[in-house]
């Protein structure tokens, strides 16, 4: 209820448990809120499972959080990247668990968390390894999977700018995955480029609105 | 909490204000259609409880009147209304997304009758000839975190409206929370229905003319 | 493919044929696109499945459609109102049928339509009359309904603006179930208040990208 | 159709030029990651394709140089890209709604293998140190309206990599249209392969080299 605005990043961050399920925004380093990232290596907390499209690129950012040992198990969609020699290391010195869900799937299945979708059959990934031990069912002719919500603990994601209700806007493509993360964790924390004044966002164009976002912060 | 009492049993707008003042500060809140929107008129300003729209809307404000008016700004009630500051828009998809997935904190739906486990029904008469119409109304009560619901105890012919089982078709199971009636405001909580104001009814004569046991804050 | 900017309404519904279902936006009268279905009513298709959130305000618009007789069945949420005397009676008549669907069904049926979702688990409607019929599951202690998705032939919505690229803006709540609906039809035609230049609208506050508009013509 | 033939393979550019060519007009318009994004510039201006990028973008222009680098603004390859006239933005969930939905023209993918009945692999090698990841590849294979795969014909080991039965861990099952190669063209349909171009190779060649039934154009 309502929307807090932080003083500092780790303000932010400073009552994430051990155990939780983060969602974590971006597409490679667009949209990753990389301020939360560092604030929540201070922070300490560890055992997580964290939800993001990449498992980290170079050394920052989400993949200073695998390097710091925090992250227990990764759900993405594509992990293997030119740069992503951190998240290789710890993968395959059996140090953290994996589990990777078709793009379309992942964005899906939050939005199902966020929406109260207790589940939905979709075509991606029929007749594939990722289909093993999930349902099909053949509806009208078509053979689907069953996928079920992802919700998360907590949301971090980065938007260009908020107002004072929490509602946000976004950059280019840095939009990605924030507004589906921002539905579906029970806390989402926004790291924001500015905090304009009550009425700065023009009601037609707020992408997230407020009663999704539960903090921001900016730079 | 205590059992307040009072003399007099409540008029719809004395009943609106009680139900304003309930409301959490920030809370996310849904008046539905018809009398629960004079919720609205009595939300102190300075609370900042959010108002949404199921037509795509947060931060909608009072009715609009005169050169206000606009007709694509308009309630679920389909009465022109205002845009606040903090507005956002969103299609319905995203505002059933929103209602169902649990992020609104209260809403506040009119009902034909509450069963005491918290059945609803406020959607559909059942008589034969009557045209069905459920609009929003079951979203809400399924989607809302804290369902209201706000009416008279009574029927017009006397009957009460809190009943041990809804003879009218449900608009959804199990899922209101608080009941505010003229003469009683009830709690429904695991089964159990717990009175927690009286307006002009006396203990004895509410178990009376509810079929439903109560318990009394 | 392309969007066809279409010289008046008349041309816009050419084609639309007997049998079809007719998606139209509009919540009451905000976001009708009256112009385009005065065109169907010369145009004279018939024994159309109009999906709607209701069935027709006073005497114009989608009441003037039913009043023609050119609805065999309506699927909405909120058929009766203050002012739907057309409707009221073609219903009491015997002459038209009726799906009444939850608002929030209603929406997220079109949205699996032009998602490509085959069916979704939701609580809405349990235990109600409207669960008759469909299959019901329990998914972690939740009892939810399956619901199928509702594609559409054709869609009317009504827009604030589109540009040439066919991608639209609406205005307030104006807004409701176009964008949805333009997702779950096979050609969806835009009645909008103007088109602008390309380039004229802002590309992070498009509502619905023109990939999902088959014709525009404005007012 | 009539079966085409030149006499030499195709490079990447040559390849890249042909699949272009073949885009329809107005054509709404995935190319994946790498090998196929080069189809982006032997696009003709004035024909209108429009190219959607799955991190939430149509519209998307060629690659940006200089001043042009914006990191908020990248393809699907996380190359930064630039932004043409009619451009919109939108959310992930809504960028694969518009993928899943069978709203996208056409796609092209590169396979590590097709299979004679349209099945794709082209996520994963199989190898038991591999680390898995599929990004967007199996909602384009069920999604695009069309599914083009653009790949050299051979591995470098000289293996054709149109086979009979994927080895490899499968993208989608029957879901490829046609494939481009550097030496022949495929349309893959019910089953059946149809050869529609030929560069460098004769018929009995491109018989003898892949163990798939060929009919020609």
């Amino acid at each position: 209820m309502g929307v807090q605005v932080c003083a500092d990043h780790d303000e932010a961050v400073a009552d994430v448990r051990d155990g939780s399920t983060v969602l974590i925004g971006g597409f490679g380093l667009a949209g990753m809120p990389t301020r939360l990232i560092d604030a929540l290596i201070r922070q300490g907390a560890r055992d997580l499972t964290v939800v993001s499209n990449n498992a980290g690129n170079g050394d920052t950012g989400l993949a200073a959080l695998l390097d710091a040992g925090r992250v227990r198990r990764m759900i993405c969609s594509f992990p293997r990247q030119h740069d992503s020699h951190v998240f290789d290391r710890l993968y395959r010195a059996g140090e953290i668990e994996l589990e990777v869900v078709p793009q379309g799937t992942l964005a899906e299945r939050m939005r199902a968390a966020g929406a109260g979708i207790g589940g939905f059959y979709c075509r991606t990934g029929v007749g594939t390894l990722l289909a093993e031990g999930k349902e099909t069912r053949e509806i009208d002719g078509t053979t689907y999977l069953l996928e079920k919500p992802l919700p998360g603990d907590i949301a971090f994601i980065k938007a260009h700018a908020a107002d004072h209700a929490g509602n946000l806007v976004y950059r280019k493509t840095a939009r990605n995955f924030g507004p589906v993360m921002a539905t579906a964790a029970r806390c989402t924390i926004a790291e924001v480029g500015e905090v304009v004044a009550p009425g700065g966002l023009d009601p037609e164009a707020v992408v997230t609105p407020g009663i999704y976002v539960d903090r921001v912060v900016s730079a | 909490m205590s059992l307040r009492i009072t003399d007099a049993p409540r008029s719809k707008d004395e009943l609106a204000a009680a139900i304003a003042a309930d409301i959490p500060a920030g809370a996310y809140v849904n008046l539905g259609i018809g009398q629960p929107t004079l919720v609205a008129d009595h939300l102190r300003d300075d609370g900042g409880v959010v108002l949404h729209t199921e037509n795509g809307m947060l931060h909608m404000g009072p009715a609009a009147h005169g050169d206000e008016i606009d007709p694509d700004l308009i309630n679920a009630g389909k009465v022109p209304v205002t845009e606040l500051p903090g507005a956002s828009y969103f299609h319905h998809a995203d505002s059933f997304a929103m209602m169902r997935g649990g992020h609104l904190d209260v809403c506040v739906l009119g009902a034909f009758q509450v069963s005491a486990t918290g059945d609803l029904a406020n959607w559909h008469t059942g008589a034969d000839d009557a045209i069905p119409a459920v609009g929003g109304a079951m979203d809400l009560a399924v989607g809302a975190r804290s369902v209201w619901v706000m009416m008279t105890l009574r029927t017009r012919e006397g009957a009460p409206k809190l009943v041990p089982s809804c003879a009218y078709p449900l608009t959804g199971v199990a899922c209101v929370d608080r009941v505010y009636t003229d003469v009683a405001t009830f709690d429904l909580a695991e089964g159990a229905v717990t009175v927690t104001s009286l307006h002009g009814v006396a203990r004895g004569e509410l178990e009376a003319l509810v079929e439903v046991p109560l318990r009394f804050a």
